[in-house]
């Protein structure tokens, strides 16, 4: 039924009580922008403050000093990274938010865009947050044992790159609700891309076992491959995602 | 249902399988104790993979009818992995 | 439509809002243990109030979530609003999820720091300072959700709109409030440390104002609803009793 | 890389009338995940390759301990699974939807047959002590063919419902069928690679 849709100028806007904004979709396009604001924020906080994804990765095997000098060399802009997420990690959900209006528009029923909601929730903490939260304990107390410190690094590192189960979901879920969906809301080649990030989340899943080579939390495989596919990816789904909120009809109202 | 056997699909996938127990003979231990770095096994092997991976490209995912950018990609692709392959295989020693 | 289920949501808040304070208070939470104990005296911490700690993080645990539902009517009360898309309140949805899940992880460094009281002091710390950074630091799940909620009313084109204009600058202001909770990862001392007047008073006090304020606000949204929905009915059985 | 893909992806559907000589098979669309996936794997076959060169000794030894009987038995299989599959095809383009369906099942049934087989030779291995930690090839060992094995899987999800479409649609989608083999086939092509690399190579 490639049909679900209806708009509200065909009269189905209930005794006309409640309108439908005939007008751009503004709240889909201030979620739109949220995406790319987090990302930036994201990479600011990653990248450069908290030096967690910034190349060269410090690995599994790096000696205690060099943790120490990693989490406590660095403690303020690990603090100051882990505050801006802290403000700032909520407003993915907008973005979460604005694909599944989109998801919601496809022909198929709300399961796969709830999952995808419901996976995106759950991300939050183990999926990014943690990482940081655990590097930030560490940087509070430089006097605490060095041990703890290097529990932190390990937990932080490890559960960043290996927490692997609500994004592989969420990739599942959205790959397959694009093969199925017949209004072509999103391109297919999309999906299959999405698959790519699916398959990249299968290869860090090893994290947990090796301390060095290409599947360790810094190898070439299980992060660089993955975040450059990641990186491919997003800039897609925002740029896909603009035209998907462009080619919605106005007015139009969501199945209930 | 048999009218299809007598195919080019076929014989391609018989010659498939004649190059495929070729490599496994060339490659295999006799009496076990011969597992030492050979470049013309290697050669062999890499050649004979080479031949049957653009062999299934070119037949059974019908890039050989297909437009020519997707030819000279999958082509490329080949030619790109298997240099690789031979290169790190020989730049170690 | 029945609005039993949104009241019952919403008389969730008074009781378990209630039963959460008391059980903060009956850990010896309030005032928190300063980030400026040392490691023995976190863990004295702990053995003295053994018994209080574990008696109210087990209460924490099970009341805390208690609001997700409450949060849950917003969202269906958002889902109510003229605006152009659903995209906010399945935001608010997601945000409400995720700091849930957070809270919960605070709730659980605490119980797992009384478990054993006389592990070593330096790892009781260490739970300690896990339990009160993911507790009071991130904020902006809340802030979200009172962003993307003030969103919604400033686009809500209802005539009679589902929740009044001042709501909206309510949730950015309190959101605003809000905000130095964040900080308490940077400061072990001084206002915005974990204990500070800004990263926990005026933060977990706002959130007090905010549940309690919002509480009233959509009690009324209901009435609201209640009220055109029966007009709605009463219209429509109207016009349906001439036909049959 | 997209523009092309975006402009061929709809225009190919009338290749069932084959009146267009040099036809994309299946779509663009899955030609650019083919191409990517094939570029993801080649990574993976790069970094075995990067450490094979830097402890040759070890990986040799190591490779021993690899069944080549069982490779090449678990080969010839994916190849008979792609040539049915190929069949398929060629019979669902004649119209006979019948054998294609046919064919497609004894597709199906030799991917089973793989994923049987490589469980078992999995297990022979690990009850010999040979896991995903004990050196550096048989990390790459069970990577690459864990996940391969996740892409036979995914395969015969796909193969499950190109025999939905023949026999319950009216009208199978030959591009839909397409698709399908073309995946189909790079599971193969890829398996052939790896037995080389893993299994035959010195």
């Amino acid at each position: 039924m490639p049909h679900m849709l209806t708009t509200g100028a065909a009269g189905s806007a209930p005794t006309g009580e409640n309108p439908r904004a005939k007008r751009a979709n503004v709240d889909e396009l201030i979620c739109w922008w949220s995406i790319p604001i987090f990302y930036q924020i994201f990479a600011l906080v990653f990248g450069y403050l908290t030096k967690i994804m910034r190349p060269p990765i410090p690995g599994p095997t790096l000696a205690q000093d060099g943790i120490i000098a990693f989490t406590l060399g660095n403690a303020t802009h690990m603090q100051v990274g882990t505050v801006l997420l802290g403000i700032f990690l909520g407003f993915a959900s907008m973005g979460t938010g604005v694909i599944v209006v989109q998801m919601r528009r496809m022909s198929i029923s709300s399961v796969l865009p709830y999952g995808y909601l419901a996976c995106g929730a759950a991300a939050a903490l183990p999926g990014c947050y943690f990482c940081a939260l655990l590097f930030s304990v560490a940087a509070f107390r430089p006097d605490r044992d060095p041990h703890l410190i290097a529990l932190l690094y390990d937990a932080g590192f490890a559960g960043f790159i290996g927490c692997l189960g609500c994004f592989a979901t969420q990739y599942v879920v959205f790959a397959v609700a694009i093969f199925l969906d017949r209004n072509r809301i999103f391109p297919k080649w999309l999906g299959y891309m999405t698959i790519w990030n699916f398959v990249t989340e299968l290869v860090a899943a090893p994290v947990w076992i090796f301390k060095r080579g290409p599947y360790a939390w810094n190898g070439l495989l299980s992060f660089y491959l993955g975040v450059v596919i990641f990186v491919v990816w997003i800039v897609c789904v925002i740029i896909y995602l603009k035209k998907a909120i462009s080619n919605q009809p106005l007015g139009e109202v969501e199945p209930a | 249902m048999t009218s299809y056997i007598r195919n080019r699909s076929t014989y391609v996938w018989l010659f498939l399988s004649i190059i495929t127990v070729i490599s496994w003979r060339v490659a295999s231990t006799h009496g076990g104790n011969s597992y030492r770095a050979d470049v013309w096994v290697t050669a062999v092997v890499l050649l004979i993979a080479f031949i049957k991976t653009r062999l299934i490209i070119r037949n059974y995912m019908e890039v050989g009818s297909a437009p020519s950018w997707l030819q000279l990609t999958c082509d490329a692709w080949l030619l790109c992995l298997f240099g690789v392959i031979g290169c790190f295989y020989w730049l170690k020693f | 439509m029945n609005l039993s289920d949104q009241r019952i949501c919403l008389w969730l808040v008074p009781v378990f809002g209630v039963l959460l304070v008391a059980a903060f208070c009956i850990a010896g939470f309030i005032p928190p243990p300063a980030p400026t104990l040392t490691a023995q005296e976190v863990a004295n911490f702990y053995r003295d109030h053994i018994a209080q700690i574990r008696a109210g993080m087990i209460a924490v645990n099970l009341c805390g979530i208690m609001f997700i539902p409450f949060f849950m009517v917003i969202v269906v009360q958002m889902q109510r609003m003229a605006n152009p898309s659903r995209a906010f309140a399945y935001a608010y949805l997601s945000a409400a999820a995720s700091a849930g899940s957070i809270f919960l992880l605070a709730d659980l460094a605490w119980s797992i720091a009384a478990f054993r009281p006389e592990r070593d002091p330096q790892l009781i710390m260490l739970m300690n300072d896990l339990a009160w950074m993911s507790f009071v630091s991130p904020v902006g799940f809340i802030m979200a959700q009172n962003f993307v909620l003030a969103l919604g009313i400033y686009m809500d084109v209802r005539q009679n709109p589902v929740f009044a204009r001042w709501v909206g600058h309510f949730n950015i202001l309190t959101a605003l409030l809000m905000m130095p909770g964040a900080f308490a990862l940077k400061f072990r001392a001084g206002p915005l440390a974990w204990d500070g007047s800004l990263a926990f008073g005026l933060h977990f006090g706002t959130f007090g104002v905010y549940i309690a304020v919002m509480f009233f606000v959509v009690r009324s949204a209901l009435a609201r609803q209640a009220h055109e929905e029966g007009h709605q009915a009463r219209e429509q059985g109207a016009e349906a009793c001439p036909t049959c | 890389m997209a523009a092309p893909v975006h402009d061929t992806g709809l225009s190919v559907a009338n290749d069932a009338e084959g009146n267009s000589k040099r036809h994309l098979p299946g779509d663009a669309n899955v030609w650019l995940f083919v191409i990517g996936d094939m570029v993801i794997f080649s990574c993976y076959f790069t970094a075995y390759l990067f450490d094979r060169g830097h402890s040759h000794e070890l990986f040799l030894q190591s490779q021993q301990h690899l069944s080549q009987n069982v490779g090449v038995i678990n080969t010839l299989i994916l190849l008979t699974s792609s040539l049915f599959v190929a069949l398929s095809i060629q019979a669902a383009r004649a119209g006979d939807l019948g054998s294609a369906s046919r064919f497609l099942t004894l597709g199906f049934a030799c991917g089973v047959g793989f994923v049987l087989i490589k469980s078992y030779e999995w297990f022979l291995e690990l009850s010999s002590g040979w896991t995903i930690s004990s050196n550096a090839f048989f990390m790459h060992y069970y990577m690459m063919t864990s996940l391969h094995f996740f892409h036979v899987l995914l395969g015969l999800v796909i193969l499950t419902m190109l025999r939905r479409e023949l026999r319950r649609m009216a009208s199978p989608r030959l591009q839909f069928l397409q698709i399908g083999a073309t995946y189909w086939h790079m599971v193969d092509f890829l398996w052939i690679i790896i037995f080389a690399l893993a299994y035959l190579m010195r």
